[in-house]
């Protein structure tokens, strides 16, 4: 049967993509943490007032945690062995015990038990010691820090919690996908709440209301085109417009979301029109018949049953409008930004664009990221459509 | 003379025209047909329906040829005639329900209460309203059969309360002889139901309404004895309020309830009498062939 | 608008974003605004005007042209604060399971040229070779497949610019049209061919990695970190004898080197908080020194009188001329 | 009051009003004997007072919104003092935003000029007076609207006629909203593509047969002539589209026609959005996909048979992006062929027709308009991509019509153009801009084809 | 007894069990309605159709409750009956249209020719196009008129030129009653006929691929006496050499076209006898009142 076999040939394809992408990226949820007992002595780090962001400044963080390092390895004590040994942690180390002591100034002087994210290179080793694809750059001495501080479970692996609670950062261990995430949220509410609507109502004017002329032959011509306009085009009109023209902010959510919006409006708006096209006139007569008007009938009867059709293009237009990256290049929304965005307003990027830097920035630690991000936008988009496509199916019928 | 009428097309502007309604000659003629000619009653003082010099056409293919006919109030008029002759056709235009064609084009002059039905302005859906149908295949919404029945009440506002339609939707059904079928599965769909069935919830549905003027094309095609003898009654007591045109194959069902019969041929309106008078002494003989079967 | 704007090179890019975090995390300043324009997109949106919708930063893998500063000039950008802060090496590598190679500008030029002199060296004829034992006997007997960047991007420009450019001169015939003809010498010089061998690849250098990890007899051209970071898989080739290490670049011994820039607007100094503040941090010796963190993503450090002569510029935000360039 | 908060608040009055005029249209229906003795169902007073109160209230809010930054602007910058006026709008922006940030405590007063910090608090004051005029107008024309609607619930009043006209008048414009759309691109490009043309001779763009824009990357160099030449990108550009669709239509009908016509209902409603799924996994990772997996796979047996095949090769680049629009034709087509009526499956079956006869014969043809749709989105789609190609395929445009060659698309070359290193006013980047118009205009005329052919095909039928 | 007959599904796998087919009781009962229990002569010698103990039901709703019945070779068998009673569900099983419907399933042995009709294993293609069906409501392709009737000589392959099929095409039209009106317009769209051509299309759609058997469901609904006597004179000439089962309101037509007739009510089988006696000595008091028009 060539359905089966088509069928077979686009799932097996999927199945590929998957296991390439899973194997790829199941280690993008595993963090490599490294648990130390840090002395925060106040003379080590020259600190005497952590609210102090002078002093703050001038503190040597790293201090406690070589301190605290070298209590496992007492015969360390060259300038260049200590700071492959201060390697182990990852390079913002420092910067947690400055957070903390900056929130609980009570902890100077005391000693307390911090998880530190491992240096990349480390998590690199302990992840991917026997996979030929990845080059570990640890010493050999470093290598056996890393063994014996596993061994004593200093060093361990465990559920990667940062990936979904920050925003991007340069070093892998701290990167994480929630601002992609929110920004991916805040565009796709703008582009949905505009295509949606949009797409639908113009596929009805098209289809019930348009009167047979030069104009209708001209919008129905223009829509067909756009779908065909290369993606990228599309960010060019919303430089030159919204953003040159009407001077909106570049890399903000809204215009983002105004951009999708006019590439997805057409795939709804042919997708609507199969649909109300598949609409039997018979119905359309049945309820003429009993008075009811044109714009009764088309809201009572031709988009419900037409609804199937339609969310099927809003659900591919959004799939689509998801996974896109080449026009938002072009409004700024390819761009390094580390804070969550809190409101259509703030600069934010979305999930592809988080995962295409990850996927071209040399460290090796954003191969997997790169994918353990795909996992998370298909989760994204899986769950976004679930409704459109539960609701499909409770819509469809035959008749 | 028809020559000096020239027909006039549905689509142009059409007020003020109403005092040049012309009165077409009524003598009979009796071998070859010619177009507008009718033999018989075709008019009726204070008529619901005043119908002049129609044509339909479908594209370049003539549907309805000059016809005029009036229809009186309170009246059951049924079309009977061999099928293709246009009859359905000919209902369509009453309620303007051949709009939905693309292709079809309707000239004359149509008035329903002295006012123009293709009149420009004319607001198409308080005619329908007014001018209910039933249509000849029947075509029930892909809904509940609650929901078909109350469908027209709810658009036009004619139930106040939730009650006031559940008592409109159990009527509706009673009267179409569908309640004992159906009262058990109101929220079934109405698309599973017997072709029968569907049929008489179609009439329901258009009778739930309470339009004024009912066309119904072929009501009772797909029923039984009984259920069209229900039908029939019901036909009998709403012609006490309603102006009814029924459009029917089976002469028994014209002689029973209609009072007056119209006999359509190839598009033209070939004898429209007395209901009585077109059996028993049909004045045309091709109404004669048709109702004795000599005909074709 | 509070936070810094920063467009420009995809090729600083990796350096800028580490300054940005770092800067975002230890200040009390928002984290930066990062896009990767391109160099030339960067100056282009740079010098479209002063104003809060414009950056405040662009980055450049090349330095800005002349053309480049009037245009800024033209639209009211007159300050800005030129920012020298390091050097790339552009390499070209293959697989680790390939033997290495030692090139010279001479053979890189006759490898991927779209035209070479002929044998006799009389005139010029579209590129015969097709294996690099034709160029020279003691190069491996392999087809030439060099996979490198796009004619759109910086580092194209570089290579084509040093490298190319350098082995071409190394021909009497064509060292002679510089002076003739310089728009042939360029033409001749500057193009790539066209013809299979050089494979344009696109902007995304991981790909051209995972090529040719995968495909021994592919030479891949690419920025130094892109190695350095992959060296468990790729190895460089040598260019006339000298292995590209960040020593033998910073020094300029290793030929086909660049520096890389940043320019500030400084009209927008003390309009969006933190430029100043982010400057420093940038030509800081933590981040920009022989050990600070920039060279850990790759950064090849300029010489310390260097880096200090540009830091005192920074902090005075000494304008360009013009003149310079 | 903040915009965030007067919107919700507009459209909670529009529910109120909404409300108010359904509970009046009924009192006034009710001494009349209920509402059929209204013009219009209660839900059409009751929409059409909710349409008054919100539409003029939000377009007002607009508008405010609009120009109330720039008023107030206006208004702060003239309170400086004279040397201080800014020369350029973005000076008076850099002035604006100094002020700001000093008025949000972003910038320490200390160290910005005496006037700047007086005009924050002026730029303070005066936000917060517009804010509560903003407030107030908004809402009073909110309030007003409905209160107009809401005399005008008298029974010989056809509210449904105004709310339909109102609806059908939105419909419109979001209709024409596709028009505003291709204005706002040949806007967009049509600067930039005149000025491309000023460089180089349109001859020399639609007739040459070689892309080569390396040729011209200095303005000062010879060579540009003959570089810029569409037909190579065109012929790419087809040629991939071409395999794509190849593997796109056949893989994606005959999923759509076992799935509506064969599957079971389970298995329908589970393959359906799995396959959907293909059209939502980034661009990105098809290209790894294309150009790690398939494009060295295809090379590898192609060799194997003998034949020559380039490491980026069309076909590599075509099959994964097929695979990719799979879903735009099986979705869409399968729609439309469960929207046929059941009662032709019986009307063909009943003949004795098999159930793949009854598809191609009696199902297709019914479904056709619907699955050309599809088709054409997903034709769209392929002409329009960038990413896979640009991985896959490469950026060597050969002219040529064998899929083991590299070969490279219009878009591709528009993307790379406007993302790479460019330099403002270079034929090399404004060929970019000539490019996407050429490819804008090229589409637009297949589709008036198109549209003319559809035209007549149906003409013939009806 | 039945309950020593379970009812097999008609999913399961049923080879080998021709020899076990029950023969039920056929003494008649008068009153209340018992399952299975038919008056009249059910059975016959030499059947086409040998049909025991079939029910159909959609979901929980039993349409049909344990019929058994013989469908002779040439013969023209006609079902009547309330609305809603069964009819067609019951003529859908003899060419399984009912698989369509998924709610629907069906019980019992159906035999065709001694073969199992619902055998897992029967080839549904084949036995459509030996088991014929006109439906209920007209449902022509949305394709020429030609291409209407020619779809199924064509699938099946029986013109093997095209003016084969042009005959074909020509004559089961003339024998539908349909050529005069449709042979200037074979080109045109069939779903723009009038009602009772396009009833009149699909009888011709039908008889065009000469199938063994014809199961019409109400095929004059739509058409004028005349076109019914077209109608009823093709059934009549092809009993001469098919089995045609018909579904028909018309007790007038069953009288005139069918051998024996068959009384459904409410899903159950009441009666089955030669047409004349059930038209003149009904056996069953339900059909005597049906036939009487004392129903209801
Ligand atoms: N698809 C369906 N789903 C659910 N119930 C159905 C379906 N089709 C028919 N029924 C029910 O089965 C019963 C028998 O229907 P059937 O169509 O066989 O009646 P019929 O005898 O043909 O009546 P009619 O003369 O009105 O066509 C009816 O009660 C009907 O409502
Ligand atoms: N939509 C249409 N397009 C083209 N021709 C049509 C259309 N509808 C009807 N006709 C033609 O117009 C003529 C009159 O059709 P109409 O439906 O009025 O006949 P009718 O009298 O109702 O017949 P029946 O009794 O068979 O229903 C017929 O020849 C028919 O083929
Ligand atoms: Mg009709
Ligand atoms: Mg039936
Ligand atoms: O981004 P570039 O460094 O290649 O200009």
């Amino acid at each position: 049967m060539y359905g089966m076999l088509a069928i077979f040939i686009a799932l097996a394809s999927l199945v590929i993509l998957f296991a390439d992408i899973v194997s790829k990226g199941h280690t993008g949820f595993v963090k490599t943490t490294i648990t130390l007992d840090v002395e925060l002595d106040s003379e080590l780090m020259y600190l005497d007032d952590p609210t102090d962001a002078d002093q703050r400044s001038m503190a040597d963080f790293n201090a406690p945690i070589l301190a605290a390092l070298q209590k496992h390895f007492p015969d360390v004590d060259s300038a260049a062995e200590k700071r492959e040994l201060l390697r182990m942690v990852g390079n913002y180390g420092a910067n947690t015990i400055s957070q903390r002591l900056k929130n609980n100034p009570e902890l100077l002087n005391t000693t307390q038990t911090i998880e530190f994210l491992a240096h990349d290179q480390v998590s690199v080793y302990v992840k991917h010691a026997d996979n030929p694809s990845y080059s570990i750059k640890l010493s050999e001495r470093q290598q056996g820090w890393v063994d014996e501080l596993m061994e004593k479970g200093i060093i361990d692996t465990g559920f990667n919690d940062v990936l979904f609670s920050r925003g991007d950062s340069r070093e892998p261990a701290n990167a994480g996908i929630l601002g992609a995430i929110v920004g991916s949220l805040l565009t796709m509410l703008v582009t949905l709440a505009i295509s949606f609507p949009v797409g639908i109502a113009a596929a009805v004017y098209l289809e019930e209301f348009a009167p047979q002329n030069k104009i209708t032959d001209f919008i129905e011509v223009n829509i067909n085109n756009l779908a065909a306009v290369p993606s990228i085009i599309f960010g060019l009109l919303g430089l030159a417009v919204f953003i040159s023209l009407f001077g909106m902010p570049r890399s903000v959510p809204l215009v983002g979301g105004l951009v999708l919006a006019l590439m997805t409006v057409p795939t709804i708006i042919i997708s609507s029109r199969a649909a109300i096209k598949s609409v039997p006139p018979s119905i359309r007569e049945a309820a003429e018949g009993i008075g009811a008007s044109k714009m009764q009938v088309v809201l009572h009867h031709v988009i419900p049953l037409a609804m199937p059709g339609m969310l099927t293009g809003a659900i591919i237009g959004m799939a689509q409008a998801l996974g896109e990256t080449a026009p938002l290049l072009l409004i700024g929304m390819v761009a390094f930004i580390v804070d969550v965005p809190e409101g259509f307003l703030d600069s934010a990027t979305v999930l592809p664009v988080q995962i295409y830097l990850w996927a071209s920035s040399s460290e090796q630690g954003f191969v997997e990221l790169a994918s353990a991000g795909i996992l998370v936008l298909l989760t994204f988009m899986i769950s976004m459509n679930a409704l459109a496509i539960w609701l499909r199916k409770r819509l469809e019928r035959r008749w | 003379m028809n020559t000096m009428n020239p027909s006039i097309t549905a689509e142009a502007d059409r007020q003020d025209q109403r005092a040049a309604i012309p009165v077409p000659q009524d003598k009979p003629e009796d071998t070859v047909l010619e177009e507008g000619k009718t033999v018989g009653t075709p008019f009726a003082d204070d008529p619901k329906f005043k119908l002049r010099n129609v044509s339909v056409s479908y594209g370049a293919a003539r549907a309805i040829k000059n016809i005029s006919l009036d229809i009186a109030r309170n009246e059951v008029i049924a079309f009977i005639g061999p099928s293709g002759c246009g009859k359905s056709t000919f209902l369509r235009c009453l309620n303007r329900m051949n709009d939905s064609i693309d292709i079809c084009r309707v000239e004359g002059q149509l008035m329903l209460d002295e006012e123009d039905i293709y009149h420009s302005k004319r607001d198409v859906v308080e005619l329908r309203a007014r001018v209910g149908m039933v249509f000849q295949k029947p075509n029930p919404f892909p809904k509940s059969i609650y929901d078909n029945v109350a469908y027209g009440p709810r658009i036009h506002g004619l139930a106040n309360r939730k009650t006031d339609l559940d008592d409109i939707v159990e009527n509706s059904l009673r009267k179409a002889g569908l309640w004992d079928e159906a009262k058990d599965r109101l929220d079934s769909i109405a698309t599973g139901m017997s072709g029968g069935q569907q049929q008489r919830l179609c009439i329901a549905r258009a009778i739930a309404v309470s339009p004024e003027v009912i066309l119904m094309d072929e009501p009772c095609s797909a029923l039984d004895p009984i259920a069209t003898a229900r039908i029939e009654e019901l036909i009998s007591n709403m012609a006490e309020s309603y102006t009814i045109v029924i459009v029917t194959h089976s002469m028994q069902q014209a002689a029973r309830v209609a009072h007056r019969t119209a006999y359509f041929h190839l598009g033209h309106l070939v004898e429209v009498n007395e209901t009585n008078k077109v059996f028993t002494a049909p004045e045309h003989e091709l109404t004669e062939s048709y109702i004795t079967g000599r005909f074709g | 608008r509070d936070t810094i704007n920063i467009v420009g090179s995809s090729t600083v890019y990796p350096f800028a974003t580490v300054v940005a975090e770092r800067f975002g995390r230890n200040t009390d300043f928002p984290t930066p605004k990062l896009e990767s324009t391109g160099s030339g997109g960067g100056l282009k949106l740079f010098c479209e005007g002063v104003g809060t919708q414009h950056p405040d930063i662009t980055n450049a893998s090349r330095r800005m042209k002349k053309s480049e500063f009037e245009n800024c000039q033209s639209k009211g950008v007159k300050a800005i604060t030129e920012v020298r802060i390091g050097a790339d090496g552009i390499v070209i590598a293959n697989s680790k399971d390939a033997e290495k190679i030692d090139l010279t500008l001479k053979q890189v030029f006759l490898a991927l040229a779209k035209e070479v002199p002929s044998e006799d060296g009389k005139k010029l004829v579209a590129n015969p070779y097709q294996k690099w034992s034709d160029i020279d006997s003691s190069l491996p007997d392999y087809e030439i497949n060099v996979m490198g960047p796009p004619p759109t991007s910086g580092t194209r420009d570089a290579f084509v610019e040093i490298a190319m450019e350098g082995g071409c001169k190394e021909f009497d015939m064509i060292a002679k049209m510089e002076d003739e003809n310089e728009d042939k010498f360029k033409s001749v010089c500057h193009s790539m061919r066209e013809d299979g061998p050089f494979v344009e690849a696109g902007e995304n250098d991981n790909l051209i990695v995972q090529r040719l990890a995968k495909d021994p007899e592919t030479l891949g051209i690419f920025g130094y970190s892109f190695l350095m970071e992959n060296t468990g898989q790729i190895q460089a080739a040598t260019i006339g004898g000298v292995e590209p290490t960040p020593e033998n670049i910073s020094s300029d011994k290793y030929p086909v080197a660049r520096s890389l820039w940043f320019y500030i607007k400084n009209a927008h100094v003390g309009v969006v908080p933190g430029i100043k503040e982010y400057a420093g941090e940038f030509t800081s010796e933590g981040a920009w020194g022989d050990n600070g963190y920039l060279v850990d993503v790759g950064l090849i450090p300029l010489p310390r009188e260097q880096r200090m002569e540009i830091a005192k510029k920074v902090k005075s935000l000494e304008p360009m001329t013009g003149n310079e360039l | 009051m903040q915009t965030a908060i007067l919107l919700p608040l507009v459209l909670i009055l529009a529910l109120v009003a909404y409300g108010l005029a359904y509970m009046r249209s009924r009192a006034v229906a009710a001494p009349l004997g209920g509402i059929r003795n209204l013009k219009a169902l209660p839900f059409y007073y009751a929409a059409r007072a909710a349409l008054w109160c919100a539409i003029p209230a939000l377009l007002v809010l607009a508008i405010w919104a609009g120009f109330e930054g720039k008023v107030i602007q206006g208004i702060v910058i003239a309170s400086l003092p004279q040397d201080a006026w800014p020369d350029s709008p973005g000076e008076a922006s850099l002035i604006l935003s100094q002020i700001s940030n000093v008025a949000a405590g972003k910038l320490n007063p200390d160290f910005v000029p005496e006037h700047i910090v007086g005009a924050s608090s002026l730029l303070e004051a005066m936000q917060e007076r517009s804010e509560i005029f903003k407030a107030v107008l908004v809402l009073l024309i909110a309030v007003s609207g409905a209160i107009f609607a809401w005399t005008r619930v008298a029974p010989h009043i056809n509210a449904r006629l105004n709310v339909e006209t109102t609806l059908r008048r939105i419909f419109f414009v979001c209709a024409a909203l596709a028009v505003l759309t291709t204005a706002g691109i040949v806007f967009s490009v049509i600067l930039e593509t005149v000025r491309f043309f000023g460089k180089v001779p349109i001859s020399d763009f639609l007739f040459s047969t070689t892309w080569s824009p390396q040729t011209a990357l200095r303005a000062d160099q010879v060579g540009s002539e003959g570089a810029f030449g569409v037909i190579p990108l065109f012929t790419g550009t087809l040629l991939i589209s071409a395999i794509a669709l190849l593997v796109a239509v056949p893989i994606g009908l005959m999923s759509a026609i076992y799935l509506s016509e064969y599957a079971s209902k389970r298995m329908r409603s589970t393959i359906k959005p799995i396959l959907e799924m293909l059209a939502g996994i980034p661009t990105v990772v098809y290209g790894f996909f294309a150009a790690l997996t398939v494009a060295p796979f295809i090379r590898d047996l192609a060799e194997m048979v003998g034949l020559q095949a380039s490491s980026q090769s069309a076909l590599a680049a075509g099959l994964v992006m097929g695979i990719m629009i799979v879903p735009f034709v099986s979705s869409l087509s399968d729609d439309v062929i469960n929207a046929v009526p059941q009662s032709m499956r019986d009307g063909s079956l009943a003949l004795g027709a098999t159930q793949s006869e009854t598809m191609k014969k009696v199902i297709f043809p019914a479904a056709l308009p619907g699955i050309i749709g599809g088709i054409l989105l997903a034709a769209s789609r392929a002409i329009g991509e960038t990413m896979i190609v640009v991985m896959a395929a490469g950026l060597a445009a050969n002219l040529t019509a064998n899929p083991l060659e590299s070969v490279t698309t219009v878009t591709v070359q528009i993307a790379t153009l406007l993302v790479g290193d460019q330099e403002f006013d270079s034929a090399k980047t404004l060929s970019a801009f000539a490019l996407g118009m050429l490819l804008f205009i090229v589409t637009l005329l297949l589709n008036v084809l198109a549209l003319h052919i559809v035209r007549k095909y149906r003409e013939q039928y009806e």
